[in-house]
């Protein structure tokens, strides 16, 4: 029925980016522009007792250095509003606590994670400024850090955020069905510690702001390297005690996100401030290395869990306690936190569940969502959980996953407790089994099976494990779009998501060209800048598709029946029309029709134009869609991987994926995103840790130690599709985006048990590193050797 | 992360840059290639009064045959020793060794000589040239000497130059010609291109019972220097590779290196890892020799 | 960061520990050291400029002895910082006299280091802290001879 | 300031300078010469983002000063595209096989990929995926990138 949704079109953002003429925040210059650098936290926790500037200042080409005292006048950072809110109805269900936390645009009295800024110097190029932040001469009183979250909570702890009586932040508790009872009925009881550590998003381009105040019309003027330029809008107007509309933020292209470049950063304040003050515009662009301590973190749970389950494998109970090292201050409330709780049983039956989580101040970086959020984590707890269930009753995983999972009849299925917008949790549409059929199909996994125990006896250990996931993706609020139409016919589309390399351009061209009945070549689209549509939100948390395919949809179909009504009026005919490549003609006369150029003519006002009788002039028609609650994409992942006993080194051999995220607008920017999502994924589970000592001194502070993997360690996927469209939107989409990234720690951490059966291990603890492994292995060898000679 | 100032110098001999070096010796710093000096510039760590640029010095870029090894000028860059003909059949070690140096990017950038300079004992420079017993040639405005790796470097990013020298030239001997020699290069590195956590590198002659009579094994990554493995090297003299014998060779090279521990292995780890990777060498290259896969001259 | 290490001296006790206590001979043997001054309180200001293959910096600090049992153990108590970061380490020393003629110093190091040294080094950090600490205590020998000479 | 001399060739253009010989390469072509194709990832030499072409050869533009291009011929991202705009069978390619997302790290592999499709004309998957270990990306998970060399080097897909 769709012309363009469905098709693999080339990117429109493509021809830019490849030939060096995009236009990212870094290639910005201004007229009399200067360059600023921060002078950062060496400490994880100390009091500021002295700032010296005088020498710095002296530098020729400085303009000026600011510290805590100079800027007095704007507001501090605080957790941002938009995901503290809370429905009333589930607020009832899980009694939160959000405590209010906030972070100084620079330090005051104290810093508290190293990486923090202190002050900053704006000078004539960004090589003087580095030579004037060298002298700047900070005297610090250290603190006593808090690293471990476990000594964090406790209650005679020093405190992080002086106000607060703990470093507890938020917590809350959620429950269905009584585990208690499934517990005491139990035939299996295991206990286990899952943990997922810190990691940090790395886009290849580091954040970056660049700022100018518009004398003329006392307009702030800010670029961001940023997924939500609205957010910032909004926060600098607060912090600044602006109007909203004084400012205007553009997200110019953005080298990747991933979701730390959401939110709002004291820089993304600070810079625009500065610039209105000393009337010069700043570029500030963030090093690699401020990028590593600076840019807000991620994941770092850690999951105690109880599981009860029956001797046929079927699973009663989890109950889950958790904590989130926030680092120094928690901006997202409950984002990541109740995100996990309520995504943690998957694609399973499990009908009692009961979660604790507590959000924990620490002395590190902030913690913020990334690619999951929240998700990975307990995707990885759940299905180490099937795996461990599976080995103690020695049947495959497989067998496991079969057993617990919601069948297609059980669709719409009710998980019992509530989405984070107070929906009750009901998955939309799927079938799990059949994706899990098609992934033992894609990887013959029978095949695998014997071919395993012809490789074990060269001595050669491979191993195959499975991971799924169920997401709610596309959460609301809403997403707008604006499509305008001139008189020349060209249609123009405004939406006010935010692209980091996701191809809207493209897709949203394919969507709108669908409902106006145009070709895309004749759509351009807009995105990316606060003026495009007075309100908007970004993009994150799987959204755009969803929220801003279906605004760009209900507004391409408004505009349709407009135009139709004027194409009719041009035509003199009362018969149905229709549209196809911007022309317009009854399907009986297709020889006599109107073009868009006709239409868009007829639109202009006054005698201008040829309208009908009462007609509004102009082609113009805004849409906000707000969805119902979330949709539920799934996926089954299989990775297939030989481990190195003696070393233990894991050699990822294969991938394979069966995904569902609905209607596919794009079939190769689908694959795309599930591709590089699964190379994120790939690096969290053997690879990627932010390492804090036990003073807070981060350790991963250049890439030859935080380890991104590279075209070696990432395999080409191989993928099958379902399409189960979402009841939640006319178009049937469910979001892609963060899917690839959940499932690899499981389905590889899985992969190693697997291979080193009969030895047990448990990989429990990420990233499997050849040391970590190979001490496991060493362990698991001498507790099955004291087992023989037992 | 931009360099802090410095007043450039670019001599266009060996001894123009040698009477730099004596003038403003401990205040300067030599690049070359800059792989490994330049993001210490950027990050500030390292802020040179004088930065003696020596990448103009044509004299020092060659690779020819000598007296029983291959000499090869400090300024030739990676990718020239990886694609010369004559160290492929003179010294074969080394070009499986270059291989594991960075990225391609950087070696078509680094030089030999900037590589031994940084006496880094991860680097696989170092590591092959300790296995061959090789030398450097170190030379300042007064005179020229010739020394062994064992006397050059002297821990983690350490070596015996002095601020008023320069590497001009490392030596690399010619690999045993015969039939029944093999050689072997293994390292595991977290991710393709990374610093090795453990390196080791193995040459083996073999004579026609297949016993061994000609064995130089060194390991790197898991010392201050790199090492030769001596007590296995003797071990392993007019004795058949076996099982047995390379365990005993593993638990010997393990108990005479003396790594540290750091993000991406502890001390533990790499003492093992480096029994096994030697172990996995002197099978290969002995395998290798034995087959005469590759007839060395 | 804990390290350990330990000296062989061909020195006896009194002779290693007086050079140990001894601020012309720490000035000397101190790698990098421009000045050492003992304030009246018993603590010493220290300036060194400390440099590992390129990596060269100033550094400012103190050192402090504390718990000592003349000539066997005490406890020093160092804090420095400089462009690259900063160093806070706890030192004990234990010096064992092996006969009349030779000693052995052990010592154990508590060290917790800061700013972007601790981001950049982890990988070679400890090791060049060892080797630093065995070449201190090779120049405390050496100066025992020039001082005696 | 002590400034230096420099004279070079950048995408077939002569170019001559005075600069500081601090400024890094990378800094020369973004800032001295508005070549904003070139971009900057992590300065430290891991990213390779900034890769760019040196005589001929793919090197690390944030790991050279620009003093040290003194008398070298430099082709940028830039230099790629035909003149009538058309992009190049490399450039083509990835357009072809969406190897590119964000596109911040692209112009280091086309660079980098330049080199090496001039060098192999028939390289196996295994020498493609080593020739751009030395390029970073983390949108694309690297299999079209992979899958675009394979197009322009004529293989079968």
């Amino acid at each position: 029925m769709h012309k363009y949704i469905g098709k693999s079109m080339q990117r429109k953002e493509d021809y830019r980016l490849l030939t060096g003429t995009g236009m990212f925040v870094g290639d910005i210059s201004l007229t009399n522009m200067s360059e600023a650098v921060f002078v950062r936290s060496p400490h994880a926790h100390a009091k500021i007792v002295d700032i010296n500037i005088e020498a710095a200042k002296a530098i020729e080409g400085v303009y000026g250095i600011f510290t805590a005292k100079d800027i007095e006048d704007i507001k501090p950072l605080t957790q941002f509003e938009s995901h503290c809110f809370l429905p009333p109805n589930l607020v009832e269900a899980i009694s939160p606590t959000i405590n209010f936390n906030y972070e100084d645009i620079l330090a005051k009295k104290k810093v508290t994670y190293v990486g923090q800024s202190v002050a900053i110097v704006v000078a004539k190029n960004r090589y003087i400024a580095e030579d004037a932040a060298d002298l700047v001469e900070v005297t610090y009183e250290p603190l006593q850090p808090l690293v471990d979250p476990y000594e964090a909570r406790k209650e005679d702890a020093p405190l992080i955020q002086e106000h607060l009586e703990n470093n507890i932040q938020s917590h809350f508790h959620v429950t269905t069905g009584n585990v208690e009872q499934a517990f005491s009925e139990a035939d299996y009881i295991i206990n286990e510690k899952i943990r997922t550590p810190r990691l940090g998003s790395n886009p290849l381009e580091t954040r970056g702001v660049v700022a100018k105040f518009d004398t003329r019309n006392q307009e702030l003027r800010v670029w961001s390297s940023s997924q939500m330029p609205y957010e910032i809008r909004s926060t600098l107007a607060h912090c600044l005690s602006l109007p909203d509309l004084s400012i205007r933020v553009t997200a110019p292209d953005v080298g990747g996100g991933f979701g730390p470049k959401g939110g709002v950063y004291p820089e993304e304040i600070l810079i625009p401030y500065l610039a209105k003050k000393i009337r010069r515009p700043i570029k500030w662009i963030e090093d690699r290395m401020e990028h590593l301590t600076s840019a807000r973190q991620s994941r770092d749970q850690i999951h105690e869990v109880k599981v009860s389950f029956k001797q046929d494998g079927t699973i009663t109970a989890i109950e889950d306690f958790f904590v989130i090292d926030s680092g120094a201050v928690n901006f997202f409330a409950l984002t990541c936190a109740y995100n996990s709780a309520y995504h943690l049983r998957g694609a399973y039956k499990i009908p009692n569940y009961d979660s604790k989580c507590e959000v924990i101040l620490t002395n590190k970086t902030p913690n913020v969502p990334f690619r999951g959020a929240g998700r990975p984590e307990v995707v990885f707890v759940m299905d180490r959980i099937i795996d461990i269930v599976a080995r103690k009753l020695k049947v495959d995983p497989i067998e496991i996953m079969k057993k617990n999972m919601i069948q297609a009849e059980d669709m719409p299925y009710d998980q019992g407790i509530l989405v984070k917008d107070g929906h009750q949790l009901i998955y939309d549409s799927g079938d799990y089994p059949d994706a899990l059929r098609k992934a033992v199909d894609l990887v013959d996994y029978e095949a695998f099976r014997k071919e395993q125990e012809e490789k074990k006896k060269e001595g050669k250990l491979v191993g195959i494990g499975i991971s799924s996931y169920v997401e709610g993706t596309g959460a609301g609020p809403y997403e707008g779009a604006h499509i305008s139409i001139d008189p020349s016919g060209h249609v123009t589309a405004y939406l006010g998501c935010t692209p980091q390399g996701q191809g809207h351009e493209t897709v949203f061209s394919q969507i709108a060209a669908d409902g106006l009945g145009v070709n895309p070549q004749n759509i351009t689209v807009r995105v990316g800048e606060t003026t495009v549509l007075p309100m908007g939100q970004g993009t994150y948390a799987s959204r755009s598709a969803v929220n801003a395919g279906s605004a760009i949809y209900e507004a391409a179909l408004k505009m349709r029946e407009k135009v139709l009504k004027i194409a009719a009026h041009l035509l003199k005919t009362d018969e149905e029309l229709v549209i196809d490549e911007g022309k317009i003609y009854a399907e009986t006369s297709p020889e006599k029709f109107v073009t868009y150029k006709d239409v868009g003519r007829a639109a202009l006002p006054a005698k201008l134009g040829n309208l009908p009788e009462g007609m509004e002039a102009s082609l113009e028609v805004t849409h906000y869609f707000a969805p119902p609650t979330v949709t539920f994409a799934a996926s089954i992942h299989m990775a297939q991987v030989e481990v190195d006993k003696e070393t233990g080194f894991v050699n990822l051999q294969n991938y394979s994926v069966v995904h569902d995220c609905g209607t596919v607008i794009n079939p190769m920017i689908v694959d795309g995103q599930v591709q590089g999502g699964i190379a994120q994924g790939i690096g969290s589970a053997l690879y990627e840790e932010i390492v804090y000592d036990q003073t807070g001194q981060l350790l991963t502070g250049t890439y030859m130690d935080y380890l991104l993997p590279t075209s070696m360690e990432v395999p080409t996927v191989e993928k099958a599709h379902q399409e189960f469209k979402s009841t939640r939107n006319r178009l049937g989409i469910k979001g892609v985006g963060e899917g690839g990234a959940i499932a690899p720690p499981a389905a590889i951490a899985n992969a190693i048990v697997d291979a080193l059966h009969p030895l047990e291990i448990k990989t429990n603890d990420l990233p499997i590193s050849p040391n970590k492994l190979r001490t496991w292995i060493k362990e698991a060898e001498a507790s099955f050797q004291a087992l023989q000679t037992n | 992360m931009k360099p802090s100032k410095f007043k450039y110098l670019k001599p266009s001999s060996v001894e123009e840059a040698l009477t730099y070096l004596e003038e403003y010796g401990d205040d300067c710093k030599i690049i070359s290639g800059g792989q490994s000096l330049i993001p210490v510039l950027n990050m500030r760590l390292s802020t040179p009064e004088f930065l003696i640029d020596v990448s103009g010095i044509k004299e020092l870029n060659y690779i020819r045959e000598e007296d029983g090894y291959i000499a090869i000028g400090a300024l030739t860059r990676h990718v020239e020793v990886e694609n010369s003909q004559l160290i492929k059949e003179k010294c074969p070690l080394l070009i499986d060794a270059i291989k594991w140096v960075g990225h391609k990017q950087i070696r078509n950038r680094g030089t030999i000589g900037g590589s031994i300079a940084h006496g880094d004992p991860s680097a696989e420079l170092p590591c092959v040239l300790t296995t061959l017993r090789g030398e450097i040639v170190i030379a300042s405005v007064d005179e020229e000497e010739v020394v062994g790796p064992e006397d050059f470097f002297l821990t983690y990013l350490l070596t015996a130059l002095q601020t008023n020298q320069l590497v001009k030239e490392v030596r690399f001997p010619i690999m045993t010609q015969g039939e029944r020699v093999g050689h072997s290069f293994v390292e595991v590195a977290r991710r393709h291109g990374d610093f090795g956590l453990a390196i080791a590198a193995a040459v083996i002659g073999l004579d026609n019972q297949g016993l061994i009579q000609k064995a130089q094994l060194a390991v790197g990554g898991v010392n201050p220097v790199p090492l030769v493995v001596e007590e296995a090297e003797e071990l392993l003299i007019g004795k058949k590779v076996s099982e047995a014998l390379l365990k005993e060779v593993a638990e010997l090279t393990s108990d005479c290196v003396d790594p540290e521990g750091d993000l991406h292995g502890s001390a533990d780890y790499r003492r093992e890892l480096i029994g096994t990777l030697l172990k996995r060498a002197i099978e290969e290259a002995t395998a290798r020799a034995w087959e005469g896969e590759e007839k060395v001259g | 960061m804990i390290l350990s290490g330990q000296a062989k001296m061909k020195k006896n006790n009194k002779d290693v520990w007086d050079a140990l206590h001894n601020p012309q001979i720490l000035e000397k043997a101190i790698p990098g050291c421009k000045s050492l001054i003992l304030k009246e309180d018993g603590t010493y200001d220290v300036e060194m400029k400390l440099g590992i293959a390129s990596v060269k910096g100033d550094y400012k600090g103190n050192v402090k002895l504390e718990d000592i049992e003349a000539p066997i153990h005490y406890q020093l108590i160092a804090e420095g910082s400089g462009k690259p970061g900063f160093v806070k380490a706890k030192m004990d020393c234990y010096i064992t006299a092996v006969d009349e003629e030779k000693c052995e110093v052990k010592w154990e190091c508590d060290a917790e280091v800061g700013g972007m040294i601790a981001g950049v080094g982890s990988r070679v950090m400890s090791g060049v802290a060892k080797f630093i600490a065995g070449n201190f205590f090779k120049d405390v020998e050496k100066q025992i001879n020039l001082q005696k000479a | 300031m002590d400034k230096v001399k420099i004279s070079l060739i950048v995408n077939g253009e002569k170019v001559e300078r005075d600069i500081e010989p601090r400024l890094l390469l990378t800094d020369f072509l973004r800032e001295e010469l508005f070549l904003t194709g070139t971009h900057v990832g992590c300065e430290h030499g891991v990213c390779g983002a900034c890769t760019i072409l040196l005589n001929g050869e793919a090197v690390r533009g944030c790991l050279m000063l620009a003093v040290q291009a003194d008398g070298a011929t430099i082709e940028t991202v830039e230099s790629l595209v035909g003149e009538d705009g058309q992009l190049n069978p490399l450039q083509q390619a990835f357009t072809d096989c969406h190897s590119l997302q964000c596109g911040f790290c692209t112009p280091g592999f086309l660079m980098t990929l330049t080199q090496f499709t001039k060098e192999n004309p028939n390289p196996s998957e295994e020498e493609i995926r080593e020739a751009i270990s030395g390029n970073l990306c983390r949108c694309t998970g690297y299999a079209n990138i992979v899958k675009a060399v394979k197009q322009v080097t004529h293989q079968t897909l």
